[in-house]
């Protein structure tokens, strides 16, 4: 093709007077957009080029970068926008479809925002979390209805619980997905910090398995990287249904990511594509669904729960209280703003539904249905900071996942090109000049002082509420008041206008 | 003692430790100012091909050869500090110091004509500026056996 | 209903007192209203109320439902009810005396009746929770009526007032019980609704309660789990039916089912001897939405004595004292010393920390 | 105990500081023929060439003896070992006792038989005096034009000090090229092209036969018969291991006292170090003299260790030079012009900055190299030979401009630089 019909999407701009001509801006991008020229003695830019991931800005140590917006502007037109031009500018030059990375950034309604929390004035003191215990410990498993003890007298051991001290886990990003130092620093973060891992459909490195007990394995519907030793070695398995940026469709992992070590981990030859299938060719239903979870079960000698992951789509609640009865232990809704590697640019941004309403609609039919005391619920797909959980669990989830957050803690700044490969932070890419980027050690404090801050805001916010034991925040959406909200959806909610 | 040690798994070879081991052997301690006004040869070395990158400087040996054959007695080892201390008042510029070390980690200042340039370990600070500024924590000051 | 039910929470004040005749032996209602009436202060005059237990001996083994009934109408529905599914030994008006300080009660009548045998073979159910489901069916459905109270051999007396006028609207010098309750109520924000008023009970089990719980929203959805309708608005409904969950449905020791609702923190069950520690930990895994969270100190009055609890971190005020036969219970000291200036033993149980009153004899409902 | 040095350069200093690492309780003391405090003996050219004040030319600091606790005798002399009453007698009469005692009497300028080569203003330069001489010679006297023979490091690091005090200088060598010790015959070119450049004239594959003239040589004729003027010669032919004051013992010789590796002599509590002795060499695998700074030292270090009771041993003794001219620097150890089979000769082409670099390998190691011009990180090099490492699989790289640990695979990198 000849002229690129696309404009670049940022603009550098470079202080002159602040540039030292240090040259660690072109040393840190991947993209190759900063060079010294010889000739003209300074740096100079490829804007083209640039994803505008913040590194060089970053890591400049004059702060003579910027970055903005190409202020260049389309005819003003609410319909036909720039985006939207761009898009079909990109296929008419490639054919392909439209890819992308992170999670859905279009402008629709954030019901987390549309929440807000209460406190205690006067009638019940709220507690001080650095005076009064504040606990937050929570367990995922399946629960039986009441406590039972045996002819004589001894409690009957409970199903496998997991026990996390904050009710959040690091999110199913696969080793291919995501880089080994950025898999090393989840995982030693939970293990410090008393939470789980997910390993996504990576399989599990020889390097992780240190980490067992704070690992769920997952297997999906590719079954990469799964085998008994694998199942065996965390401490819950995960079935994948269903990803919040997409579902309905598979994965790929593209060969260039498949090197040497994901390909062993995986069990597949290095350079082949990845494809994960869109179903699971051995779930076509329900019934099969539950066989696949006693499958599990049996492998790992009903001592470790099973949790199935679904996307949030329309008959969610449904869905789950299927899953509920199949016999899953937990279960994990993803919602339509989650994040990915890789995602078809139209499937992200419209398929799909947000997880506030999935979960307040999931916990409200396994509750009708007596189920929700027995299974646990996680949700996930776009938790942005602490209040997000506070609202999540008092809707009804008992944890929650976060990725993107923890991937952002890692040093990601949102550029959204993941599935390229080139992460300049480290993350998600596979080339070992750019994993090294990601020191584990300084990636897994970073990830620890934020759950670390976290936690100290969701204490506090339980204090706040009078509230002493995360158990207590569970499934009381009392707490909650909505505004800017339809009757409608309070109603799905089950929360009240705020006034009310 | 308190020695750098490089951890060339996590260096990402962007040489600010460079950047800013010139900046605190500045004058001006500004960074800008002493690249743009200043001449001054970085006190640590980095190795970079590829993908592999490292960052190298005074290793303040206990045994420092440097000090052995320094014809002047510009570098002596600081006993109670460790440190491998040079005078340039003293140093005539023959270079034996470069010839004995065998970490490659002393060279001729660029800037003078008779003087090397060493790393300090950044004495009046809490820890040297190429460890504090590491964006990758690829340089570590600590004590080891 | 008159004065209409809540529509959200009701957040309340309150004073309690309880008196147990360890022995059995039963006294008038005098003492406790004078031990209530000593802490007017903490009451305002929307609700007073005394739970009384072996009142009824001549009728022991029937329920004794107690009733309010806005109008006849509802009257009427309810007896049909009740007529279909019960079979009706006594119905009667409950006697009470004209009081200056209480106006506009609703109907107030009482049933001694047993649950009618062929709906019960029919329902495959026991017969309190038969009793049970009767309930919290005329409570939820029949609009005017409500449940004051339906255990064996006791009763709830309740209203709007202040204690020691509902004490004397209800002449409860004329009945004796071994074990009385009470309460005075001082709601922030409530209407006065007969209903409303303190004790709450199902079948036995009946609750005094001063506080406010925070996790009343956690713990009434997860009694919906299990059949339990909330309609009150209440925390000390939800809490009544807590207990009736753990100690009745699911058989659960006393001692474990205050380890539930006031559960020892995560840290000491870490300290506890393996055992011990399991089934704590169990406890709070299964029954974790039964953690009443926020201030309280509540009595639970049963036909075999009572429990006195606070919060595990004591927000709220609880004294306990003991004489040779009787164990007391209140909100303020002073409210035991006015009928029992010299007991034997007085003490401020810690948070969290039951304080149990039992028959003698009756020991084994604890552990 | 009583620790005697004869001695106060290199090698004498190394032994106090050694000897101090062990016991700072004994007595010391320094006895040297020359009165200075102790001097760097290679700063004397920078001095003649006013490069360096007198201050500076001192090697340690002025409270040094004191900080060490060491007793001088500068300025006098040994003139008898007793090895047996383990006595020393000065020449000033003293008779000094010692329990250990060690020879670092360093090495005598060799002077060959010319005739007239005892005239007034003919001079050897290895000490202070010697520069303090010349140099007021040039101050004084009317010194145009002088004749250096040797162009070894000595002659010309005296011819470059004399440049550049306004002097001509013919040097006269022997060999076909300058620095024929240290430099190949390509490096040699390069230096002596820059020294030609500087205004200093070689004579090669020549000698002198005679200085002429009455009390002061005033020419010099050579062997190929060609006569020079002159009116200050130097003698820089050489340097032989100072061994007089033990020849009447049984202290064992050859060309210099003989040690072991723990630079103790064949009689006990007798020690030697620096240019008198003659110790193991490394590359080539036997004894030798080793006339150099920084072996001086270490080999005085360690023998003042095992004076006071260590038990060191010093087995890195090779030839190695780091030496400047006009600011061309140049960096050479081991063996550089190998002679016969067993070694392979690694080389870079000459560059246009002079920079040149050359490598010597036997049986995978490395025995020697040149660096010219370009010699940042030269000690790596030295570090690969004492360390004798094979680098036999990253041969390709040693001469490249920005060799270093990058060629070695990470484990022996991690080894190397300790990480």
């Amino acid at each position: 093709m000849g002229l690129d019909y696309n404009i670049p999407e940022f603009i550098i701009e470079r202080d002159q007077d602040r540039c030292i001509d240090c040259q660690v801006c072109q040393h840190q991008c991947a993209n190759q957009v900063h060079a010294y020229d010889q000739d003209l003695e300074k740096m100079v830019a490829q804007d083209i080029d640039c994803v505008n991931c913040h590194r060089c800005v970053t890591l400049c140590p004059t702060n003579a970068l910027i970055i903005r917006e190409n202020p260049s502007e389309y005819k003003k037109n609410k319909n036909w926008t720039g985006n939207m031009i761009e898009n079909i500018q990109k296929q008419a030059a490639t054919g392909g479809i439209l890819l992308t990375g992170m999670g859905n950034p279009t402008a629709k309604k954030i019901y987390w925002d549309h929440i807000l929390l209460n406190a205690s004035q006067v009638t019940n003191p709220s507690i001080d979390p650095l005076r009064e215990p504040m606990e937050l410990k929570t367990f995922l498993g399946r629960k039986p209805d009441q406590i039972e003890f045996d002819d004589n007298g001894e409690l009957k051991d409970l199903p496998p619980q997991l026990e996390l001290d904050i009710p959040i886990m690091f999110g199913a990003m696969s080793f291919g997905s995501i880089s080994i130092n950025a898999c090393k620093s989840l995982a030693k973060a939970a293990s410090d910090l008393g939470l789980m891992y997910n390993t996504g459909e990576g399989g599990l490195h020889q390097d992780l398995y240190q980490y067992g007990q704070r690992t769920i394995v997952q297997v999906a519907s590719g079954r990469f990287g799964v085998h008994n030793e694998y199942l065996n070695a965390g401490a819950a398995v995960e079935i994948k249904v269903g990803q919040g940026a997409k579902p309905g469709i598979g994965g790929h992992l593209p060969g260039e990511k498949v090197g040497a070590e994901v390909s062993k981990t995986r069990m597949i030859p290095k350079g082949s594509d990845a494809l994960s299938p869109a179903p699971h060719h051995d779930i076509y239903s329900i019934e099969d669904l539950r066989q696949l979870i006693y499958a599990l079960k049996e492998a790992t000698d009903y001592k470790k729960p099973v949790s199935v992951k679904i996307a949030a789509v329309h008959n969610v609640a449904a869905i789950a209280s299927g899953i509920a009865s199949a016999g899953a232990d937990i279960i994990a809704i993803d919602g339509y703003r989650g994040g990915t590697g890789a995602a078809p640019t139209m499937i992200r941004d419209n398929v799909g539904i947000p997880v506030e309403l999935a979960l307040a609609a999931v916990d409200d039919r396994l509750r009708q249905e007596g189920l929700r005391k027995n299974v646990s619920l996680v949700v996930s797909g776009s938790i942005r900071n602490s209040a997000d959980i506070v609202k999540a669990v008092a809707l009804g989830a008992d944890a929650v996942y976060i990725a993107s957050a923890a991937l952002i803690s890692l040093g990601c700044h949102m550029c959204q090109k993941c599935y390229t490969g080139k992460c300049n932070w480290g993350i998600a890419t596979q080339r070992p000049e750019l994993v090294k980027r990601l020191n584990p050690e300084v990636g897994a404090q970073r990830v620890k002082n934020l759950i670390t801050g976290w936690s100290h805001e969701i204490k506090e916010i339980l204090g706040g509420m009078g509230i002493n034991a995360l158990e207590s925040l569970r499934g009381n959406r009392l707490m909650l008041r909505g505004i800017d909200l339809t009757e409608k959806e309070l109603e799905i909610l089950g929360i009240k206008h705020a006034g009310k | 003692m308190k020695r750098v040690y490089a951890r060339e798994e996590y260096c990402l070879g962007c040489k600010l430790c460079e950047v800013y081991c010139v900046t605190s052997h500045s004058k001006s301690k500004d960074i800008v100012k002493a690249h743009k006004l200043e001449e001054i040869t970085p006190r640590i070395i980095i190795e970079s091909k590829d993908n592999i990158s490292f960052a190298l400087q005074c290793r303040h040996c206990e045994a420092a050869d440097c000090t052995k054959a320094c014809i002047t007695g510009a570098i002596q080892k600081d006993e109670e500090t460790g440190i491998v201390n040079y005078d340039a008042v003293r140093c005539v510029g023959c270079w034996t110091c470069i010839m004995a070390c065998s970490y490659g980690v002393i060279r001729r200042d660029e800037y003078g004509d008779k003087v090397i340039s060493k790393c300090d370990l950044c004495i009046t600070e809490e820890e040297p500026a190429c460890v504090t500024n590491c964006p990758n924590s690829a340089l570590e000051f600590e004590e080891r056996e | 209903m008159k004065g209409s039910r809540a529509e959200e929470k009701i957040m309340s004040g309150c004073a309690i007192s309880g008196i147990l005749n360890r022995k059995g032996n039963r006294f008038s209602g005098e003492e406790i209203i004078d031990s209530i009436a000593l802490m007017h202060e903490r009451s305002n005059g929307l609700g007073g109320g005394f739970a009384a237990y072996g009142i009824y001996p001549e009728f022991k083994e029937q329920y004794a439902i107690h009733m309010f009934y806005d109008d006849l109408d509802a009257k009427e529905e309810v007896e049909y009810f009740l007529n279909r599914h019960f079979n009706i030994a006594v119905a009667e008006k409950i006697p009470t005396r004209e009081v200056d300080k209480i106006s506009n009660p609703p109907i107030i009548w009482r049933y001694f009746a047993m649950p009618n045998e062929q709906k019960l073979s029919e329902f495959g159910l026991a017969d309190d929770e038969y009793v049970a489901q009767s309930v919290m069916n005329i409570n939820a459905n029949y609009r005017g009526a409500f449940v004051v109270s339906s255990g064996k051999n006791m009763g709830v007396f309740k209203g709007v007032g202040y204690p020691e006028d509902i004490g004397d609207f209800y002449k409860l010098e004329e009945y004796e019980a071994y074990l009385w309750t009470a309460h005075g109520r001082f709601p922030t924000n409530t209407p006065g609704w007969w209903g409303g008023a303190h004790p709450f009970t199902l079948l036995d089990w009946s609750i005094v309660h001063n506080g406010e719980i925070s996790s009343y929203g956690a713990n009434k959805r997860y009694l919906e789990m299990f059949g339990y309708k909330c309609t009150m608005q209440t925390d000390t409904e939800a809490i009544t039916y807590l207990f009736d969950l753990m100690l009745r449905k699911h058989k659960l020791s006393l001692e474990s089912a205050v380890k539930a609702v006031a559960a020892p923190l995560w840290s000491e069950i870490e300290r506890m001897e393996p055992k011990e520690k399991k089934i704590a930990t169990a406890i709070r895994t299964i029954y974790g939405n039964a953690l009443l969270n926020g201030p309280f100190s509540i009595i639970l009055g049963h036909k075999d004595g009572f429990l006195a609890l606070n919060d595990r971190i004591k927000l709220r005020p609880l004294v306990v004292a003991e004489d040779e036969e009787r164990t007391y219970v209140a909100s303020e000291e002073s409210a035991i010393r006015e009928i029992c200036s010299e007991p034997e033993k007085v003490w401020t149980p810690r948070g969290g920390e039951p304080v149990i009153g039992l028959l003698e004899g009756r020991e084994e409902v604890w552990a | 105990m009583d620790y005697v040095i004869i001695g106060n350069s290199a090698a004498g200093i190394g032994a106090i500081e050694g000897i101090r690492k062990v016991d700072q309780e004994g007595k010391i003391t320094v006895i040297s023929d020359e009165e200075y405090h102790t001097y760097s003996r290679p700063l004397i050219s920078y001095y003649l060439a006013e490069q360096v004040s007198a201050e500076q030319m001192k090697y340690r600091g002025a409270d040094f003896y004191q900080e060490y606790g060491v007793e001088t005798r500068l300025g006098d002399r040994v003139v008898k070992v007793d090895q047996d009453d383990k006595l020393l007698a000065l020449e000033s009469g003293e008779e000094i006792n010692f329990n250990k005692l060690l020879v670092a009497t360093g090495g005598t300028p060799f002077i060959p038989p010319i005739t007239g080569a005892n005239k007034d203003n003919i001079y050897t330069f290895i000490k202070l005096d010697d520069s303090k001489a010349i140099a007021q010679e040039v101050e004084e006297g009317d010194i145009k034009e002088v004749v250096i023979l040797g162009a070894g490091l000595i002659g010309l690091k005296a011819a470059e000090a004399l440049v550049k005090l306004g002097v001509k200088v013919t040097v006269v060598e022997l060999a076909d090229r300058v620095l024929s010790a240290i430099l190949d015959q390509d490096a040699a070119e390069i230096v002596q092209q820059n020294l030609e450049a500087k205004g200093i004239e070689f004579v090669l594959e020549d000698t002198i036969e005679e200085f002429s003239g009455t009390d002061r040589a005033t020419a010099v004729k050579l062997k190929s018969g060609q006569q020079l003027k002159t009116d200050l010669a130097i003698i820089a032919v050489g340097v032989r291991p100072n061994t007089e004051l033990v020849q009447d013992t049984e202290v064992e010789l050859n060309r210099g006292v003989i040690v072991d590796d723990q630079l103790e002599t064949n009689i006990s509590g007798i020690y030697a170090a620096g240019d008198v002795s003659e110790g193991y060499d490394l590359v080539r695998g036997s004894a030798a003299v080793i006339p150099i700074w920084p072996n001086a030292y270490r080999q005085g270090l360690v023998a003042g260790q095992n004076m006071a009771g260590a038990s060191e041993s010093y087995n890195e003794g090779f030839v190695r030079n780091s030496i400047g001219f006009f600011g061309l620097p140049m960096i050479t150890a081991g063996i550089i012009n190998p002679e016969g089979d067993g070694y392979e000769v690694l080389s870079s082409k000459l560059l246009e900055n002079n920079s040149y670099r050359k490598v010597v390998l036997q049986e995978g190691k490395i025995v020697g190299f040149i660096y010219l011009t370009d010699i940042d990180r030269a000690g790596i090099l030295t570090g690969l030979i004492k360390e004798e490492q094979d680098v036999s699989q990253i041969k390709e790289e040693l001469l490249a401009d920005d060799f270093g640990y990058l060629s070695f695979s990470e484990e022996e990198r991690r080894k190397l630089l300790w990480l």
